[in-house]
């Protein structure tokens, strides 16, 4: 049995309907622990103070609306390839929880530079790449939703998300290019000297979890919407 | 393809002059500027490399719904994707004429309208090479933009928001060499990024797009 | 020079319009389409020319050989009707502008831009691209609509004319037109009889 | 409730502003789910299923 | 004249929305002057208030041609001419549609973006009352452009060259008004100005507009 | 309810197309226009609804008892068939689109976006507005075009039945039609002799 076969609808419809009682469990566990832990069970920073607390949103967040995106292209790439209808159901289904996690990262991030920077916005590169990706998501929701046939959609859709890739990649590096940034790097590496302290990062993990947690089964349940809605619509149309 | 890219052009012509236009339109943004801002020299000079660019591209935007909408309203591109053209090849002809009508003619008004703003006298050269290395790239991303909006009725809006998030590097990589060339430092990496990035739409986007008209053929 | 269709579907969104449409064409035939508004010969000539996505069912018809005239015209309104077919003939290759304009009697409007024609001379200029691209398989949706009886005879005698040198053709029509030889194929048995959908969402229950 | 110091206004508000997207969006996905689920019972009914 | 009204608004949302697209393209002018000219602070908050007005003139003059061309196109706009609705209430209803679709999301948009250009804080208020004033003079100006160029096909940039000078004084006392504001001086005589324009606009505009429609009829 | 229509010269860019077209029409008659492509029906139909710059000669048709239909259908693709026959109902301010939809066999499209009908679908979606409209005096160029034979026979039956309840038709067509009482006006004796051209820049010499 093939991976594939989950992307017939029946067959996925069955699967999900199987996970997601398990996978909701699972992610409340995971995002109550990491918030209540990160919230209630960690020290304030030396520097940042208590808005330390707000990585625990924050880089969440961030790094689901990065990875959103590379799950709808990964599913865009199916589509166009082996033209499964699911997945393209998929990629359009993840596209509104992208841009929400997109919005709070921007959203924690703007609170957390007022005291940290003095500023809600500055023309940071990575505060700026964010905009640019949320400026990627508005326009392919807005092409979904302005095309009435399906397979088109998910034609145009999916070939945008692979050109929207390599150029969200190339205004990384221009805006990295254009302008020295006041964000920190990456701390999540393994190298030692840059990791943020313990006390903060086992809960930032908990949290993490979570959200990539809350994605799938958010992707999960969209996803089961999509199919419900696209059947009815064949329905209508064999009804007319 | 060259039947296509010359009656491209001579349609750009004679539809109330496709030149002239994306020209005034330049024209009138960049001559927006001082209104908007105020008429401080200094100021102007400063702003002048990125509002040249901008105004550019805005210019060249606005023209972009002309590509692949009016041949498929009057049924042309159904025609053209049974014709022994390929779809690709229609692409590369038509964004083709698209820069030849406006990136070109945009390219060489900069030079006057970077006089009005009161540009540094350094900055000329790189504004015209920065803007005729950059313009193309503008063209075959935009033609992209098109084939995707194509099947949408008067998709204008659409198209923009899709291409302008693409046209971003382009802009900062074009701007940044002629902002460098005012400060005196090198703009000669942001100058070939810009070359690269223009290397790279030449040769990818036309297949996208052909992807995308296949896709929005009915 | 021949092809083969065979169980073809033809689908426009998520609807089956045509199921199972088989028909075999050989040199100088030509098949005359024929149905009520709406029962799918535009979706069907669509479907030939690759201009619509391919249900089940396959066709031998080699895009290389189609000269496709849809029910828009495909002429530009700025340019005269001269440089409409010198375009055309560019595209394709060719360098027959000049007779076709003599046989379709378009010489004294060669100059007028096509804008101000009236909808049969459009209609014309639009026909007319089909001689100019010297293609063998010719695929028209209704190509006398607007025409008034002479030219609908004119029109006639081209296809006639272009099946008899070893051309075929494939066209829809509510009229009848005088063609010789001409097969029809009723497309109302190929309605399927429930509204067929052969999508996978139609598929189980869930 | 932990001592968050001068920066309370901040942290709270991220976490609120959080819980609403985030609240936002699972309610956004539940009501559409629901409404799907709904016009799906009816076009099944109608197609006599 | 409601009949109208309603199906152009209604259009406007099926065509893959109206409001949005305007919006999108608004944020997108606003984002790109960053790039242009360097992400200093202090020089975005000069800019500011000239390039928010221009950003959302822009933004409303890239939908103008969608008011009648879309009509023409499909002989809807000769059926109109022949109906009870007189010309010039064509346009009013056509006119104040693209307000509300255009001109109305733009004024409530342009506080955020303001925020993101580093705008002082006294002039928001200014920057929205200056723009709820002053958009709909854009939308009844532009409307009248578009009457003028809907006989030509894909007039898009013609209309933009007509229609960018009528804009200019709009755009004078609208920035002008927020300028003042961020200065500290009193911006209420340029607002005044900015008022009398609009209802010179609304009175005047259609009439014109009705003219220009007759006469391109065909 | 009847017009009259006297030396009517109608006009294209400069030149005259038609001069000295004169009829009478009273409650009840239906006037088809024939003539070869070209000659002018289209024109004539466009002066007579005040769409395009008449020449010299008067017409007493009162521009509030017209509905026009044009070669174009006028229909928006975006919107669905009931959305668009609702919006002439609303310019009109009439409230009879369910029983129009009824008579035209709309009903069953009534929720279908109207770009993507079918040619024929389409057109009838157009005549159906003129129902709609309640006017008196309908103008129409070539209503039956894309349509099949049951349709077009529909159409006649509505023409006549307009004209019998005291309204009046003037239609373009190629094809016959079969409507009673009907008067023919061939155009082709109101084509200017040699093409003439009414510019006032080629009188007298200089
Ligand atoms: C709107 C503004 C902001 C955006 C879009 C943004 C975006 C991001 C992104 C994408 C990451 C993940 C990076 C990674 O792990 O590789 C991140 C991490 C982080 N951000 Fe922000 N940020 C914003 C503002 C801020 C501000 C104002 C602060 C604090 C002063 C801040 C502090 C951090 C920290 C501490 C991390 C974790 C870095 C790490 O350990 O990986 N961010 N942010
Ligand atoms: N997206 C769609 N979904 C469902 N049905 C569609 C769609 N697009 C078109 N149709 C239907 O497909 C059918 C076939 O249309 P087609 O244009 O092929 O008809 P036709 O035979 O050419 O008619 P005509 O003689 O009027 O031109 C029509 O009934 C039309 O309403
Ligand atoms: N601007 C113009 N200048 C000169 N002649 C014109 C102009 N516009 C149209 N014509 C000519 O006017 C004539 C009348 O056109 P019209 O559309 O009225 O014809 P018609 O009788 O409706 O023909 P059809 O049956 O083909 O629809 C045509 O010969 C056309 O070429
Ligand atoms: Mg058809
Ligand atoms: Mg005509």
């Amino acid at each position: 049995m093939s991976l594939w076969e989950y992307a017939n609808p029946v067959k996925f419809m069955g699967l999900s309907s199987r996970l997601i009682p398990t996978l909701s469990v699972l992610t409340i566990l995971c995002l109550v622990t990491g918030i209540v832990w990160g919230f209630f069970g960690t020290p304030d920073d030396y520097k940042q103070g208590s808005t330390v607390k707000i990585i625990f949103l924050h880089v969440p967040s961030a790094l689901m609306a990065i990875n959103a995106w590379m799950m709808m292209l990964v599913a865009s790439l199916v589509w166009l390839i082996r033209r499964h209808h699911v997945s393209a159901l998929a990629a359009k289904a993840a596209a509104p929880i992208g841009i929400t996690m997109t919005l709070i990262a921007l959203g924690t991030g703007a609170i957390w530079g007022k005291p940290m920077w003095g500023t809600y916005w500055a023309w940071d590169p990575r505060l700026t790449s964010f905009m640019i990706l949320f400026v990627f998501y508005l326009g392919y929701m807005a092409l979904w939703s302005a095309i009435e046939d399906s397979d088109t959609a998910a034609d145009l859709t999916s070939i945008l998300c692979m050109i929207g890739s390599v150029f969200a990649l190339l205004s990384r590096y221009a805006v990295n290019f254009w302008n020295q940034g006041l964000h920190q790097g990456a701390s999540l590496s393994l190298d030692k000297e840059q990791h943020v302290d313990d006390t903060f990062y086992y809960p930032l993990l908990f949290c993490i979890a979570g959200f990539v947690l809350l994605f799938v089964l958010l992707v999960l349940i969209r996803t089961r919407t999509e199919i419900r809605l696209r059947r009815a619509a064949a329905l209508a149309a064999r009804n007319v | 393809m060259l039947a296509l890219f010359l009656r491209d052009l001579k349609l750009a012509i004679r539809t109330g002059g496709g030149f002239g236009l994306a020209l005034a339109f330049f024209l009138i943004v960049v001559m927006f500027v001082p209104f908007g801002v105020g008429s401080d020299l200094t100021l102007l000079a400063r702003i002048a490399p990125g509002i040249l660019w901008i105004g550019a591209l805005l210019a060249c935007l606005l023209s972009l719904d002309r590509i692949f909408q009016l041949d498929a309203e009057d049924g042309t591109l159904n025609v053209l994707a049974t014709s022994p053209i390929p779809l690709s090849g229609v692409t590369v002809a038509k964004s083709m004429a698209h820069w030849v009508t406006t990136g070109l003619p945009l390219t060489i008004a900069a030079i006057p309208l970077g006089y009005l703003l009161n540009l540094p006298s350094i900055a000329y050269a790189w504004l015209f090479v920065s803007l005729f290395i950059g313009t193309p790239a503008l063209s075959f991303i935009g033609a992209f933009g098109a084939a995707i909006t194509v099947g949408i009725k008067r998709g204008g809006l659409l198209l923009s928001l899709l291409v302008l998030p693409l046209y971003i590097p382009t802009l900062i990589f074009g701007a940044v060499t002629v902002i460098k060339a005012v400060e005196g430092s090198n703009p000669m990496p942001s100058l070939m990024f810009l070359a690269g990035l223009t290397l790279l739409s030449v040769v990818i986007m036309p297949f996208a797009s052909a992807l995308a008209l296949k896709a929005n053929l009915s | 020079m021949s092809f083969c269709v065979d169980k073809l579907c033809c689908v426009r969104g998520n609807t089956t319009i045509l199921s199972d449409v088989s028909f075999e064409l050989a040199t100088g035939d030509c098949l005359i389409l024929r149905g009520p508004n709406g029962i799918g010969k535009s979706t069907l000539l669509n479907t030939l020319a690759g201009l619509a996505p391919q249900g089940h069912g396959t066709s031998t018809l080699d895009p290389d050989d189609i000269a496709y005239s849809g029910h828009l015209d495909a002429i530009k309104f700025q340019l005269t009707v001269a440089e409409n077919l010198q375009f055309w003939a560019g595209v394709y290759g060719t360098n027959t502008v000049a007779s076709v304009m003599q046989g379709f009697g378009l010489t004294e409007l060669a100059n007028r831009p096509a804008g101000n024609l009236s909808a049969g001379q459009k209609r014309r200029v639009g026909l007319a691209r089909l001689l100019v691209s010297d293609r063998k398989v010719w695929l028209m949706d209704e190509p006398t609509t607007s025409l008034d009886a002479d030219h609908t005879a004119l029109i006639t005698k081209m296809i006639d004319d272009h099946c008899q040198s070893g051309g075929i053709a494939v066209l829809s029509t509510h009229i009848d037109l005088d063609i010789k030889n001409a097969q029809t194929l009723e497309l109302s048995q190929f309605k399927p009889e429930q509204a067929r959908n052969n999508d996978v969402f139609l598929e189980g229950s869930f | 409730m932990p001592d968050l110091g001068k920066y309370a206004d901040t942290v709270i508000l991220a976490y609120i502003v959080s819980f609403v997207f985030l609240i936002g969006l699972v309610g956004l996905t539940w009501l559409q789910s629901r409404r799907a689920k709904r016009i799906l019972a009816t076009e099944e009914t109608r197609n006599g299923k």
